[in-house]
């Protein structure tokens, strides 16, 4: 039997959502009715929630889940409630830590390549100038950090996931 | 010049658009595709279809020789260039006259004269059009000249390249020690872009609007112009959200026939024929001036079709017929608002960055006073050959209030699913005071416009979301621990599933 | 009377139409829905929605008491009753008020008045709104009384139930000795329909149309009329296709003023409040007569929406809030030509069976001109439980022949897969030469139409449809075998799929 | 390896069709370069056939394929060219023979069943009234012949696909 019990977060906030009965959830201790109704392939649903209706479009990436509901975005991390305790007991491991690469977000071709390897980069700074769909397009960095390799030079076509430069 | 077939040297919902009018005349339509369009709209709704070659569009789509080849075979005696690709290449509209084919759109010579924006100037000037105080733009300076010109125009100014475009070759200059390096570079990427380094000055115009003019002249000398579009919502010179008519001019009908006879005077200027839009800034002041001519149908052509009833698309095939102009100036009557927003794959959370993908659900919203013009289906494929415009959502209201109520309800009806859309933009916007207020300039959405501060204003549903993201996590574990399970009984509670898939299972 | 949160007592298309209407005047919306309906759309675009009962009507959307319930626990303070369901039902009008809640459309008076054919018939006559010649109606005859009447109107008669409707307990009589057994018959039928044996005569308005005027009247008094609308085009007295203006009419402005005024006239005769449409027969003389007050939306309303520019449902609203109409008869222009047409899910080469299933496929066709009023979307199920319209394809144009070549090709890119629909009966009736030229009257679709005789007048390729055909049986053949062969090197020559599909697998 | 050659009957007319290399079909002998592509679900073809396009849809019952093509309908048989003629060889096997049997083509109410057993009805009479969707269906018969069993009667709810009535 799975838990039912989930710490949820959504920007600075976290929710502790439980699963409970007769399609009954409680955040933070507040129970609500919640009807789930998946439409296409799950990234369409229909939620009721105490007779309010929400029609939402959610998807995922690696980390997250991303709710558009009712013309706002919200990014959401669910965590199993055990994991999350193994892991505040584990101690923060590695959030900041590891190598970030950055991988072309989709086909395209390489204008510029505006940082060097050996560069203590900001969070913001662009790293890559990609143009696709007719559009330049410019992949900044997530964080600070150090660019320890470059792929790809100006004038290169690139596939959808292509690694491109990785940072420190 | 009559003509029984139409092909249409387009993709995507132009071509869908101009092939509906074609249809709405009874003629026949054909259709030209790269590998990446074989299951797009054109394809399935002409007459006929041709494939043209590999999906980058300089092997397809640009291919002015493959695309006659397709006329001739075909036996279509008229070409709809719909915008971009072809459509402003004057040699493009020289090879059909070469070739009899009808050319849907105005002379080689007029697409020249307005496609050298130096040029175009210098004869807005000689017929009295009003343009933005620069250099004339009808023969080249070297950079002292230009510096010199600079410093009599009076800072700020924009450098831009005579053979530009789409911001290409354009930089502001606000302080004259820039003005060199500027100069410099702005040749540099006219060169690397248009082969052609010459470019020119205009003043800035601060806190302008990006209001124009559509016209429609047909080959007897008649003139009309439909009202005005505005246009100043765009992010790096790309527009947005267009509308018409535009809430600075309103009810000042006198400047709107003011603007309109303008637009007249610069398309009889170069004995203008078929449909083409005078763009211009405007002044907080009501001051306006010629910016350029788009000799073609622009994407933003809708809004005015829906407050004129006026089909411009049937105008233009009408006047290649070489018929009369259906309508005269009194004719025309603006009635109610409407506002286009271009629905774009590009992610708005995350600068605008294109998305690609297949589209396992494209729903467009519909009902009263909405109307899609899209070249897409559930199943289609958005790709990077592109431009990344999806569709466009166009709503009317008897005002603008209800024209952006409508708006409102049709982007939230609208899903898209696998690739990710700039809906959340448009919806961000609408609910912006200052443009509810029709408070805006060409800076609006780069200079005083966030997501993230357009969110904060909203009524949010964290608590929802919440609950939302945790089912789907919850629902996907189960799922995932589900089919590891087959086979054995089913003895989790999995009881997560709606009420209706219980049913239908 | 104001009110903030509307309850829409209705489903499907009439139920969406109603909460974008509303969305656009800032009202919070109620839905209700029954089980086959939780994935509707009116459920997931209303502001909440609750689950009244199981999918029959009878035990949900005809259930008063539960739907009163559900507006006094979310706070709704008004109900739309949309059409049909119970709409029409006085004593839920008059539930709603002894809770006071707003019901949206008249009075319970006036629903029970115009309720009652026989009632209504008296009422309009002793108004002066011309009614066929035939018995009062406002007592019981007995069938002496009423063969005695026959005589002296003149056969051929029609045979009526004073509660009817649909055209049940109705029966043509045009020899006098069929007369009691006629009678006899519809007494049956009406007291198994509508718990009543009382039936009334009406004299056979021979070659007739029917064409009914939209009426709007607020609770100062003010009533005005938008016009008529074109419904002859019927099948078992269910309408298929409505446009307005008629056809018949078209720009005779005094015959529409004079049909106008009289439906003014019986509105007020009733003090009737809110949006209404009288339907009347009109002979080829253009004498007219009415037939009965609708005494609330219509299916058809989007064709007078169109022409006039006026929002019904928006209109509706102002009246339920107290206001003052939001025009004058003046104000009404009518511009252009409307035609919609019902879109339901019915086989029209097989007798136009109901057909049901899941919608792996529902795209709506969209721009210039189009408009569609829906409550589904792909992945819907076509359940038995409710009337088989899935939707209504509204066209606009300038003037008639425009409007049927946009809905031409609206029909023709309407997509539909899992259950069979109308269109194909919809674009042979489009294409019928006494169609174009407005020549039909009511029995027109069932006297002088086939599906077989209109497909015979049509440019047909049935060798791409052998083509076609064969191709299919081939692939499914190939894949069935090559499913057998799984695993194996796949050897044989399996070359019938299209080339996107080989790039793609 | 499969046959490639069929004979296909739309109405009244026969036509040899036969799959050749390279996209190419010959009808008749008269040769197509045809091009075909499923959409959605096998059901929706966009067909070109020389350059013509024709959105198509395509859908199947017990023994015929239904093909909608601007705005008719086209009803064929499919047959593999040596089934034809192996069927051809055996004689005109049972097309008239065997019992008919009448199902619910849908969930509804039967309203009336003007027949009994032992009526010899014509083709078109009606068999069984019932009422769907809140309108009543005649259901007619598609041959002469015989009432041989009646399962139903007037007021009773049928399932999709319920035996009503046989006919022989």
């Amino acid at each position: 039997m799975m838990n039912q019990k989930y710490i949820t977060t959504i920007g600075e906030q976290q929710y502790t959502v439980e699963l409970l009965k007769d399609n009954k959830v409680s955040v933070d201790g507040v129970i609500y009715d919640v009807d789930y109704e998946a439409m296409t392939g799950q990234q369409l649903v229909s939620l009721l929630v105490d007779g309010k209706s929400f029609d939402c479009h959610i998807y995922q990436d690696d980390e997250n889940w991303h709710v558009l509901m009712r013309g706002a975005l919200y990014t959401a991390q669910v965590e199993d409630e055990r994991e999350k305790r193994l892991k505040a007991a584990a101690g923060q491991a590695s959030d900041e830590g590891g190598a970030f690469t950055l991988k072309a977000p989709m086909p395209g071709l390489v204008v510029a390549v505006p940082v060097n390897i050996g560069d203590e980069i900001e969070k913001g700074s662009v790293l890559v100038v990609l143009e696709s769909m007719k559009m330049q397009n410019e992949l900044k960095s997530p964080r600070a950090g150090k660019i320890t390799a470059i792929e790809v030079k100006a004038g290169d076509s690139v596939e959808q996931k292509q690694l491109m430069l990785t940072l420190e | 010049m009559t003509f029984n077939k139409v092909l249409i040297a387009n993709r995507g919902e132009i071509a869908v658009r101009v092939i509906r009018a074609c249809r709405e005349l009874g003629l026949k339509t054909v259709a030209v595709y790269s590998d990446a369009d074989r299951r797009a709209l054109h394809v399935r709704y002409a007459t006929e279809a041709y494939h043209i070659g590999p999906s980058p569009s300089n092997e397809s789509y640009l291919q002015m020789e493959k695309i006659i080849a397709v006329a001739k075979k075909s036996g279509a005696e008229a070409v709809h260039p719909g915008y971009g690709f072809l459509a402003e290449r004057a040699e493009f509209a020289q090879l059909c006259a070469d070739e009899g084919i009808t050319f849907i759109g105005p002379s080689p010579e007029a697409i020249r004269k307005m496609g050298d924006k130096g040029m175009a100037r210098k004869i807005m000037m000689d017929a009295g059009v009003p343009v933005v105080p620069g250099t004339p733009g009808d023969r080249k300076l070297n950079d002292d000249e230009l510096i010199n010109a600079a410093i009599k125009i009076g800072l700020p100014v924009l450098v831009k390249a005579t053979a530009g475009g789409g911001g290409k070759g354009m930089r502001t200059v606000r302080d004259q020690a820039e003005l060199p390096g500027a100069i410099e570079s702005a040749r540099r990427e006219a060169l690397a872009a248009f082969g052609d380094d010459n470019v020119y000055l205009e003043k800035l115009v601060e806190g302008a609007r990006h209001i124009e003019i559509q016209v429609l002249a047909d080959s007897e000398g008649n003139v009309i112009h439909l009202g005005e579009r505005e246009c100043s919502i765009q992010r790096r010179h790309q527009k947005l959200l267009e509308e018409s008519p535009s809430p600075f001019i309103n009810d000042d009908e006198e400047f709107r026939q003011k603007m309109g006879a303008i637009g007249v005077l610069a398309a009889k200027s170069v004995d203008y024929v078929n449909a083409g839009t005078i763009e211009c800034l405007v002044d907080k002041d009501k001051n306006f001036y010629f910016l350029e001519m788009n000799t073609r149908l622009q994407v933003e052509h809708p809004v005015t079709e829906l407050v004129t009833g006026i089909d411009l698309v049937v105008e233009q095939l009408r006047i290649a017929r070489g018929r009369t102009l259906g309508y005269t100036q009194s004719d025309v009557k603006m009635n109610g608002w409407a506002i286009e927003c271009r629905v774009n794959a590009e992610d708005p959370y995350n600068n605008f960055m294109p998305s690609t993908g297949t589209l396992n659900k494209h729903a467009v919203p519909t009902g009263p006073g909405v109307r899609v013009d899209t070249g897409i289906d559930t199943g289609a494929s958005i790709t990077p050959y592109y431009d990344p415009m999806m569709s466009k959502v166009i709503t009317w209201g008897e005002n603008r209030a209800q024209a952006i109520l409508r708006m409102r309800r049709a982007l939230d009806e609208y899903k898209v699913l696998g690739v990710l859309t700039n809906i959340p933009f448009h919806q961000n916007l609408l609910s912006q005071h200052r443009f509810m207020a029709g408070n805006f300039d060409t800076k609006f959405v780069e200079e005083r416009f966030s997501m993230e501060a357009a969110e904060e204003g909203k009524e949010l549903y964290p608590e929802m979301a919440a609950i939302l993201a945790t089912l789907a996590e919850h629902r996907q574990t189960e799922r995932a621990a589900h089919i590891i399970r087959r086979g054995k009984r089913d003895t989790s509670n999995w009881k997560w599933v709606g009420r209706y898939e219980r049913m239908h299972r």
